[in-house]
């Protein structure tokens, strides 16, 4: 019961949060919103019994990603000037678009997702069995991907520096 | 690779003597020890190809040779000549001889524009020599491109428009082709895209309905076919003088043999029921290009005109089915190159002196150039078909050929196309009478030079070869009426 | 846990080697030392090009999230080369003084995107495919940028950057899709329950338009034209040969072995594809005035025709996809070649800079002409055996109208193609481009792809030999 | 704390809501992405649809599949690769702003047709 | 009789080899060339006549002798056209007759020519012609037939356009060269039709009179018409032209552009009657088979021959008469054959026909050369520069006056005993058209004698610009002097013991009424004639204005010209070939055009989809997604 409860203040907060993100004025907003749903969405990783992923979420959005939003809106902002209001035209098409979209996924994923799940054994993830699944080369282990994402990671660190530092 | 493909080596030597080649002497000698050397050897492949059936070597191609070259698709490298082949092979080195000979003084960039031709050549050579479906269409494609560049830089008037247009019409005639050469594969099942082995086959008759149109259109469009004509007025006016021989001289034939080696003789049973629709067409081309030619005022489309009406009498005697109309066809093949490339080189050299193609703006140069006024009448009395000259024995296996069908619709279609010997001679007499004959007007045109050496040569050995072919068509006659057997059997079945 | 089982992957480990290289190299290496940096970059990518061009036995590694199969060496053989070409072609850039601080990571980024692609070839699941995706991509927009203060490059920079996230994010989306209506990520086990229920259709259609981005097909195609034009002439040629060339092999694999059995759904899509990017692109190619915009046009026309041997889904569609590809990247680089080294010299990238350039530098005219010839699919160029072959392998399959509609554009395109080649050859011009002389690297490449396109076509050996592996998808 | 969860977790929330609520953020973000004129709003609407996507990977994972956990994995490296994707395009961003001196979507049209 | 090859053969090496020297040659060698080898042919051919006549008959009838026969090209299994001679009676008549007014006209040529620009030239085509006009006549078979008689047109367009500068000249080459083109088309069609159906070219085969060649015709019909009308109508058609029927006439009045001795060979003598030649060597296939078609030959050859006649009243260019005069004569010759029967007696009109066409070549040459010499005096064709030259010409002007007996029908030159025939079979025939025969005949002797009284009497004030006339040199004298004599003593070959219809010989009897109405009408004629033009006269002017249309219209040719420019210039000229060429232009051509310029066009609109706006870009990424998902899923 109170994991619905729990559930649904979450999905109001995300839902409502996710609107305001993309219909704030003010950019500096507009992100804060966004950590909200961010958050959110860490809640319900843990609610969902994904501890690990939980910690992640926060600390890699709400530590890494949001900070770099702030320093962006901070360099490229003057202070107290507001966005301009986007083309009402193009809003209503996006509007129309979107909601179209959202009906049209909504009415296959509702009619067609698989509902015979087995829920729900309480799933405590083991940090261990993570890591150890993280460090494996067997099927449904994940050492390569997590190498090779960390060529990725380098690489973007290097295009982002490159572009970003004066020379 | 078998010495067939020689013909495709020596302009490629060619090319690259020209590349290494710096003076325009050297071009020249290049070019003109090449196109020897391929009369020569065109010589050769006739007597050899005439001994060997006088041995009694009956198979349908001779010196065939087949090397694999795209296995996953069947496609092979294979070679054979028959006896239109020769015939053509003939053709094609005679026109090329005497292009080089009438563009001697080319310019600007005679090493490019040798360049370029020398790639037409093995285009055309190669196509005539070649019996797999993708070789053949590969060398018809080679000899598409050098055309635009040919036109473009060394022609004359709206070349670009002309060159554009011919090109790209060109090329969608090749785009039909192309499916309907795809289909012909697959769908007859052959394990090979060699023509010979795909006419064992039977292709299904449902694909056949549209695969006939597709080959047929396509290389028809080659042979001007009307609608698909109007490339040839603007790319030849707008031609410079070799390109414009070669190409109506040569590469117009590619659409008629194509339509005679792949239409025809591997759809046969689609050739009997929808030939009448090309008839009709090819029909409209004989008598439209006639008229057409009768208005025009620039010899180049005149003659580009009456190009469109004689190549349309190829296809059309093609599509009577029957060996003599085919052999016809093939004579008015040979017979049209001949004489439209001496009418091109003509017309070229009377336009390098007067600078205008205008007939109204000529009149009398028979004084002045002499020599390029009487080969001018001869090339018209091909062109209208006065025996002993080539068009007369063409035409008239063609009309015989026709006439041997019963039915009152291709007993018409042939009397309507017979008409077109009429109308030539009103156009070919218009222009003769116009800038031949009468006073000149022109204070210019009174101090004009007659033909160089050069240019003599050329003219002389196309009216010779126009001459020879009317005179003695029995051996030529005969070569092509056995190697059009074949095919007739094949519509037989 | 056997990490050994890792060192199979040698083309990736070998990769890895020349990047980790050159990045202590760069990092380290003295100033004179430095001087020397792109020879050593360019021996030690050729190197690598050449210990990694033999086919080997077809492996799995890491329980089936990298796959390797033989003909994967052969396509990243292409873009080794391809790869190699460009770095030739950027040798002069990159030694400019504005560029020469950054040239290291040049080389580590498109090395390290080159690794993505290696990797979203080779894998066996969507995590790797989607890390291999994003690996090509996310660097690649920063190569984009690369020429930053640059107003088009940042521009087509962020452009590409937010297409690409889009794409990505909408690809994603499907995959999460795909996962959660088959229940694993494992590309063999998902052929065997992907059979088309609703769900998966939509997932599969939202997952592909990523690829289908990446390939730049009509009308996910919108940001390529701006993105190559805006962008530094070499990464313009590696994003239109390499980046492409590496998504299209991997739609083709991705296809045929992990959605098969939805085969009569994908085949209509990809039809419509076709038949619209090649329509669409060339009509915008038309009047291009620029010329990197226009190659860009022509580049999606030619993924457009790349459908059709991916649409026929035979090992001849894939032995002919391949080739095409290796065709494809010596005439695109070609013709990219010869922009980027005007470019450099004279900054002059519209058609009409191009008129009378055959009077100054005949050579690079002819190079150009080349590889518009064997773009255009003409004989006796590579284009025309690699465009044959594919429409054969579509033919096949009986799509013969497709097939006959993407004839006829290839008279369009022939249109186009002339206008370059009018330009050059037929146009005067009174101020025309000076003569160029070329430095060596830039002739290497030239003459390499000179010679590719002049005899790949009618060597058939190269067909061959990639044909041997096809049937090994 | 986690027994404090776990001990919530009797009820049932049906899956689709949790699809509900990542595909409401998913359009949402799309909408952010197709109207908004800043090119960091733009980014921050690519946020939400990557979310939502992770989001989904974890409800699939928990609910349909909780076997292994591939969908887990997904959204542990997803959220590494949207850090990346953040961290480029804001470098990007910024350096147009340098040229530019605006983050502005309809600045960057210099180059079309 | 092999050397008959070498009548064939010498004109046409004659012809190269002056052709190719041209003026490498003297003037004065070439014409000795040309004219030489025309002798030794004329020798050959009168050796060959006499050996022909004389030898041995099979049956009392000649044997038709090929000593030359090749293959020349094989169209199928049946037909292919035959190179070779053939040696009957009318072929070797019409070898002598070639050869001889040939040789004259060289002859004759050699002075009248000289000093003419292209001299060479002329003679080289003269051989091209007579080897032609040979070698149209030895034909073995119809399809060797129509290869000369293209090249007979030929040598005909460039003998009467022979004056090229002259635009007048060209002109009228070409309207003969199409004219004649145009009715060949005819006689094409109307070979391929006989071909088809009996299988062959052969005349030898054709009228062996063996039913089996013709089996397969029976009850064919095409389009309404049996075949075998058809196919003799056609060839007709060809005869028609080249002969000057009506209404094809129209070509041979211009035809008087060339000199005047290529007029007196081609448009008098040999190759106007080569239509006729053609229905008489067809005849039997006529005859038997298209019985029709020889009935309206003969009406269209009266028709012409009247109209012809009276054209000729009225022209004033000497030798326009004469050509209408041609014509005219020609227009017997059909009317002969078209009445002609079969056989012995039947075949009267067939012999006559024969005859007449000999007899003609002879007199009609003689005029045509007497003209010459005329205009060589006064350096004019018209009458009224004429008047009183018989005191300066006195050898033109009798052998003239021979000539215009012989045509006028007068006992006993020779043109009298084969018009005589000729009325006769046609009376024998019906009497109507032999009515209409012998007023014809009356109007010829009216307007020859017209044309003699205006040149050789009457004042001779007109010409006296800068020199006075003279009698002609020598070699034109002898070439008059010759025919004069021919003419005068040819009525009394007995030709039916040469040629008749079945080769057999026929005595020809005088039938006397015929004769002497004949002749008295031809008195009578000239009797106005003198009357009116042998001195000054108002009469013909009062007759002028008295019949002021019929003599406008008859100036005018009757308007025949004006149609046909109507037709070619206005017809298809106009309303064919300039819509034609617009059509081509603006449809066909636009057409081709237009689908790159709705490319571009296309181009041009759709450019705004690549805005430049990443977000649009989005925009139509997503719906792009969403509408293939849409359509995978619903369609």
């Amino acid at each position: 019961m109170a994991e619905q409860i729990i559930f649904y203040i979450l999905a109001a907060l995300i839902a409502v949060f996710s609107v305001l993100a993309v219909t704030s004025k003010q950019i500096i907003r507009s992100a804060t919103y966004l950590l909200f749903v961010l958050l959110g969405t860490a809640g319900l990783y843990l609610l969902l019994g994904y501890h690990y992923l939980f910690a992640v979420q926060i600390a890699v959005y709400a530590g890494g990603v949001m900070v770099l939003f702030i320093f962006a809106i901070l360099l490229t902002n003057r202070p107290g000037e507001n966005v301009k209001a986007e083309r009402k035209d193009r809003r209503i098409a996006a509007g129309i678009t979107s909601v179209a979209g959202l009906a049209f996924c909504g009415h296959i994923i509702y009619w067609n997702v698989n509902k015979a799940y087995t829920l729900l054994v309480p799933a405590e993830q083991k940090v261990q069995d993570i890591g150890l699944k993280l460090m494996g080369t067997e099927k449904y282990q994940y050492l390569l991907p997590f190498e090779f994402i960390s060529v990725l990671l380098l690489a973007c660190i290097v295009g982002a520096i490159m572009i970003a530092r004066k020379r | 690779m078998n010495f067939l493909s020689i013909f495709v080596l020596v302009p490629a030597l060619m090319m690259m003597g020209l590349y290494v080649s710096k003076t325009r002497k050297q071009i020249q000698f290049v070019t003109a020890t090449g196109a020897s050397i391929l009369m020569i050897l065109s010589g050769v492949i006739t007597y050899m190809y005439l001994s060997e059936r006088a041995a009694g070597n009956m198979a349908e191609m001779l010196f065939t040779a087949d090397t694999v070259w795209y296995a996953p698709f069947n496609i092979h490298y294979s070679v054979g000549i028959d006896g239109i082949s020769v015939a053509m092979l003939l053709l094609t080195s005679i026109i090329v001889f005497t292009g080089v000979f009438a563009s001697w003084k080319i310019d600007p960039l005679p090493k490019e524009f040798f360049l370029w031709y020398c790639l037409l050549s093995i285009g055309v050579y190669g196509f005539f020599i070649s019996t797999d479906m993708f070789t053949m269409f590969m060398y018809y494609e080679i000899a598409l491109i050098p055309m635009y560049l040919l036109i473009g830089v060394w022609g004359s008037g709206r070349k670009e428009y002309g060159a554009m247009k011919l090109t790209l019409m060109l090329m969608g005639g090749s785009a039909l082709l192309l499916v309907g050469i795809l289909g012909i594969y697959y769908q007859s099942g052959a394990t090979s895209m060699n023509i010979l082995e795909i006419a064992k086959t039977t292709i299904p008759i449902q694909a056949q309905y549209y695969l006939f149109p597709l080959t047929f259109m396509g290389f028809g469009v080659l042979g001007a076919m009307f609608p698909f004509h109007t490339w040839s007025p603007d790319g030849h006016a707008s031609a410079p003088t070799a390109v414009s021989m070669l190409h109506a001289g040569v590469l117009m034939k590619l659409g008629g043999y194509g339509c005679f080696r792949v239409a025809i003789y591997l759809m046969p049973q689609a050739a009997h029921e929808m030939s009448w629709i090309f008839l009709v067409l090819t029909g409209i081309s004989v008598v439209y290009g006639a008229f057409s030619a009768i208005v025009q005022t620039d010899l180049k489309y005149i003659n580009a005109y009456s190009s469109v009406s004689h190549c349309g009498l190829v296809l059309f005697a093609i599509l009577m089915l029957n060996q003599t109309a085919m052999t016809g066809a093939i004579l008015q093949m040979l017979s049209h190159g001949l004489m439209t490339a001496l009418f091109f080189a003509l017309i070229g050299m009377i336009y390098g002196r007067t600078h205008t193609r205008l007939i109204t703006e000529m009149s009398g140069l028979m004084k002045v150039l002499p020599f390029l006024g009487v080969s001018y009448v001869i090339a018209g009395l091909a062109s209208l078909g006065l025996p002993s000259l080539s068009g007369f024995v063409a035409e008239m296996t063609i009309f015989v050929g026709s006439f041997q069908e019963t039915d009152t619709f291709h007993r018409v279609l042939t009397i309507v196309a017979c008409t077109s010997i009429v109308i030539t001679a009103v156009y070919i007499l218009r222009v003769v009478g116009k800038i031949l004959f009468g006073v000149i007007q022109d204070e210019h045109h009174k101090h004009l030079t007659d033909a160089t050496w050069f240019e003599r040569l050329s003219v002389v050995t196309l009216i010779i070869a126009i001459f020879a072919l009317g005179s003695a068509p029995f051996w030529i006659s005969n070569m092509i009426g056995e190697s059009v057997l074949p095919v007739v059997t094949q519509l037989a079945k | 846990m056997d990490y050994s089982s890792f060192l199979q992957m040698r083309e990736e480990f070998s990769l890895l080697v020349v990047m980790v290289i050159l990045l202590v190299y760069d990092i380290f290496a003295t100033e004179k030392a430095l001087k020397q940096f792109q020879t050593v970059a360019l021996s030690l990518f050729t190197l690598h090009t050449l210990l990694n061009c033999v086919p080997r036995e077809a492996f799995a590694v890491a329980g089936g999230m990298f796959q390797y199969v033989p003909m994967q060496t052969y396509i990243k053989t292409i873009l080794n080369i391809g790869t190699l070409i460009v770095l030739l072609q950027a040798h002069k850039y990159l030694d400019e003084d504005a560029n020469r601080v950054k040239r290291g990571e040049f080389y580590f980024l498109t090395l390290s995107t080159l690794l993505g692609m290696y990797f979203m070839i080779s894998s066996g699941n969507f995590l790797m495919f989607f890390i291999g995706l994003e690996t090509a991509s996310i660097p690649m927009a920063t190569l984009v940028a690369f020429d930053k203060y640059n107003k088009k490059a940042a521009e087509a920079g962020a452009k590409y950057i937010l297409s690409a996230v889009f794409a990505s994010s909408i690809s994603v989306f499907g995959i999460s899709l795909i996962y959660g209506s088959t229940g694993t990520l494992y590309f063999n086990d998902i052929a065997t329950v992907f059979t088309g229920t609703p769900l998966q259709l939509m997932a599969f259609v939202f997952f592909s338009v990523g690829l289908f981005f990446k390939i730049s097909l009509v009308p996910f195609h919108l940001w390529t034209p701006d993105v190559y034009e805006g962008s530094q002439t070499n990464i313009t040629s590696y994003l239109s040969v390499i980046s492409k060339g590496a998504a299209v092999f991997v739609l083709f694999t991705l296809l045929v072995k992990v959605f098969p059995k939805i085969i009569s759904d994908w085949q209509p899509i990809l039809y419509g594809l076709a038949v619209l990017s090649i329509t669409v692109a060339n009509v915008f190619a038309i009047r291009q005035q620029n010329l990197k915009r226009f190659l860009a046009f022509s580049s999606i026309s030619q993924a457009g025709y790349i459908l059709l041997a991916i649409i026929s889904g035979t090992a001849l569609g894939m032995a002919s996809l391949v080739y095409f590809v290796l065709v494809y990247m010596f005439s695109n680089l070609a013709a990219f070649g010869v922009l980027s080294v005007i470019e450099q010299r004279t900054s002059k990238v519209q058609m009409n800079d191009y008129n009378g350039l055959y009077q100054t530098n005949p050579k690079l005219s002819f190079v150009m002409m080349l590889a518009l010839f064997s773009l255009a699919g003409i004989p006796p160029f590579a284009g025309f055996f690699s465009k044959f072959f594919i429409f054969s392998a579509a033919a096949q399959q009986g799509f013969y109208v497709l097939v006959f509609i993407a004839l006829l554009n290839t008279i369009i395109s022939l249109y186009y193609y002339l206008l370059v080649i009018k330009a050059m050859f037929l146009n005067t011009n009174e101020q025309p481009i000076e003569t160029i002389t070329s430095d060596i690297p830039v002739k290497i490449s030239l003459v390499f792809c000179t010679i590719g396109i002049l005899f790949v076509g009618l060597v058939s050996t190269f067909y061959d030999q990639i044909a041997v592996f096809s049937f090994g998808m | 704390m986690g027994d404090l969860f776990s001990n919530f977790l009797t009820g049932s929330v049906p899956i689709e809501a949790y699809l509900g609520v990542s595909l409401i953020m998913f359009f949402a973000g799309v909408y952010g992405f197709l109207s908004r004129k800043s090119l960091l709003m733009i980014l921050v609407s690519i946020e939400l649809m990557l979310n939502a996507a992770d989001i989904n990977f974890v409800v699939f994972n928990r609910y349909l599949y909780p076997g292994q956990m591939e969908g887990f994995f997904f959204t542990l490296f997803g959220i590494a690769i949207a850090a990346c994707e953040t961290a480029v395009a804001i470098a990007i961003i910024i350096n147009i702003y340098r040229n530019l001196t605006s983050v502005e979507v309809g600045e960057i049209d210099e180059m079309k047709e | 009789m092999q050397y008959t090859l070498l009548i064939v053969l010498l004109p046409l090496i004659s012809f190269i080899f002056l052709g190719l020297m041209d003026s490498k040659l003297k003037p004065k060698v070439a014409g000795i060339i040309g004219t030489s080898v025309l002798g030794i042919i004329t020798a050959l051919s009168y050796t060959a006549a006499f050996e022909y006549f004389t030898m041995h008959k099979i049956a009392g009838v000649y044997e038709r002798l090929i000593p030359l026969h090749i293959e020349w090209v094989r169209f199928t299994e049946f037909l292919h056209i035959d190179l070779g001679i053939l040696l009957d009676p009318i072929s070797i008549m019409m070898l002598v007759v070639i050869t001889t007014v040939s040789f004259m006209v060289n002859l004759y040529s050699t002075s009248y020519m000289h000093g003419e620009k292209g001299f060479q030239r002329y003679f080289a085509f003269l051989s091209l012609f007579t080897f032609s006009m040979l070698g149209l006549v030895i034909a073995t078979n119809i399809f060797q037939m129509y290869i000369f008689w293209e090249l007979v047109g030929v040598s005909s367009y460039l003998l009467i356009g022979f004056y090229y500068t002259k635009p007048s000249a060209v002109a009228a080459a070409k309207k003969a060269f199409i004219v004649t083109r145009f009715a060949d088309l005819g006689f094409l069609v109307g070979i391929l039709f006989l071909s088809f159906y009996t299988k062959t070219f052969d005349f030898g085969i054709l009228t062996s009179g063996n039913p089996n060649v013709f089996a397969s015709t029976v009850g064919v019909s095409f389009m309404g018409l049996s075949v075998m009308s058809w196919a003799m109508g056609l060839i007709f058609i060809g005869g028609a032209g080249k002969s000057a029927m009506f209404p094809l006439q129209i070509w041979l009045p211009d035809a008087m552009e060339g000199p005047t001795p290529v007029s007196a060979l081609i448009h008098a003598a040999t190759m106007v009657v080569a239509g006729v030649y053609l229905v008489a060597r067809l005849f039997p296939v006529y005859e038997v088979y298209a019985p029709d078609v020889l009935h309206g030959i003969a009406y269209i050859g009266a028709f012409t021959s009247l109209f012809a006649a009276v054209i000729a009243c009225v022209q004033t260019d000497i030798k326009r008469v004469l050509a209408f005069s041609t014509i005219s004569q020609i227009g017997f010759m059909m009317v002969g054959l078209g009445v002609s029967g079969y056989g012995a007696h039947e075949g009267l009109g067939y012999m006559a026909s024969m005859f007449h066409l000999f007899t003609h070549a002879m007199f009609k040459a003689l005029l045509f050369l007497g003209a010459g010499s005329v205009i060589h005096a006064v350096h004019s064709n018209e009458m009224k520069d004429m008047g009183g030259l018989r005191k300066y010409m006195p050898i033109t002007n009798y052998t003239f006056l021979i000539a215009c007996l012989a045509i006028a029908g007068i006992y006993p030159f020779s043109g009298f005993f084969s018009k005589d025939e000729i009325l006769a079979a046609t009376f024998e025939f019906s009497p109507y058209l032999g009515g209409v025969m012998s007023i014809i005949a009356g109007l010829t002797a009216f307007y020859m004698f017209r044309l003699y009284y205006s040149i050789f009497w009457g004042k001779g004030h007109k010409h006296a610009h800068d020199h006075t006339p003279h009698e002609s040199p020598l070699a034109m004298s002898i070439p008059l002097i010759f025919l004069a004599v021919v003419t005068i003593f040819a009525g009394f070959i007995p030709f039916g013991h040469f040629v008749t219809s079945d080769l057999a010989n026929y005595d020809i009897h005088l039938d006397m009424t015929v004769a002497v109405m004949s002749v008295s009408i031809a008195i009578f004629s000239i009797g106005i004639a003198t009357l009116m033009y042998r001195k000054e006269s108002k009469i013909p002017n009062i007759m002028g204005k008295t019949f002021s249309h019929l003599h406008k219209s008859a100036s005018n040719r009757f308007y025949i010209d004006e149609v046909y420019i109507f037709i070619t210039k206005k017809i298809i000229f106009k309303n064919i070939s300039t819509p034609i060429a617009w059509f081509d232009k603006h449809i066909i051509d636009a057409t081709m055009d237009g689908f790159a310029g709705v490319t571009q066009w296309t181009s041009v609109k759709i450019k705004g989809f690549q805005s430049g706006q990443v977000q649009q870009y989005a925009y139509i990424f997503l719906l792009g997604t969403l509408i293939i998902a849409a359509l995978v899923l619903f369609v």
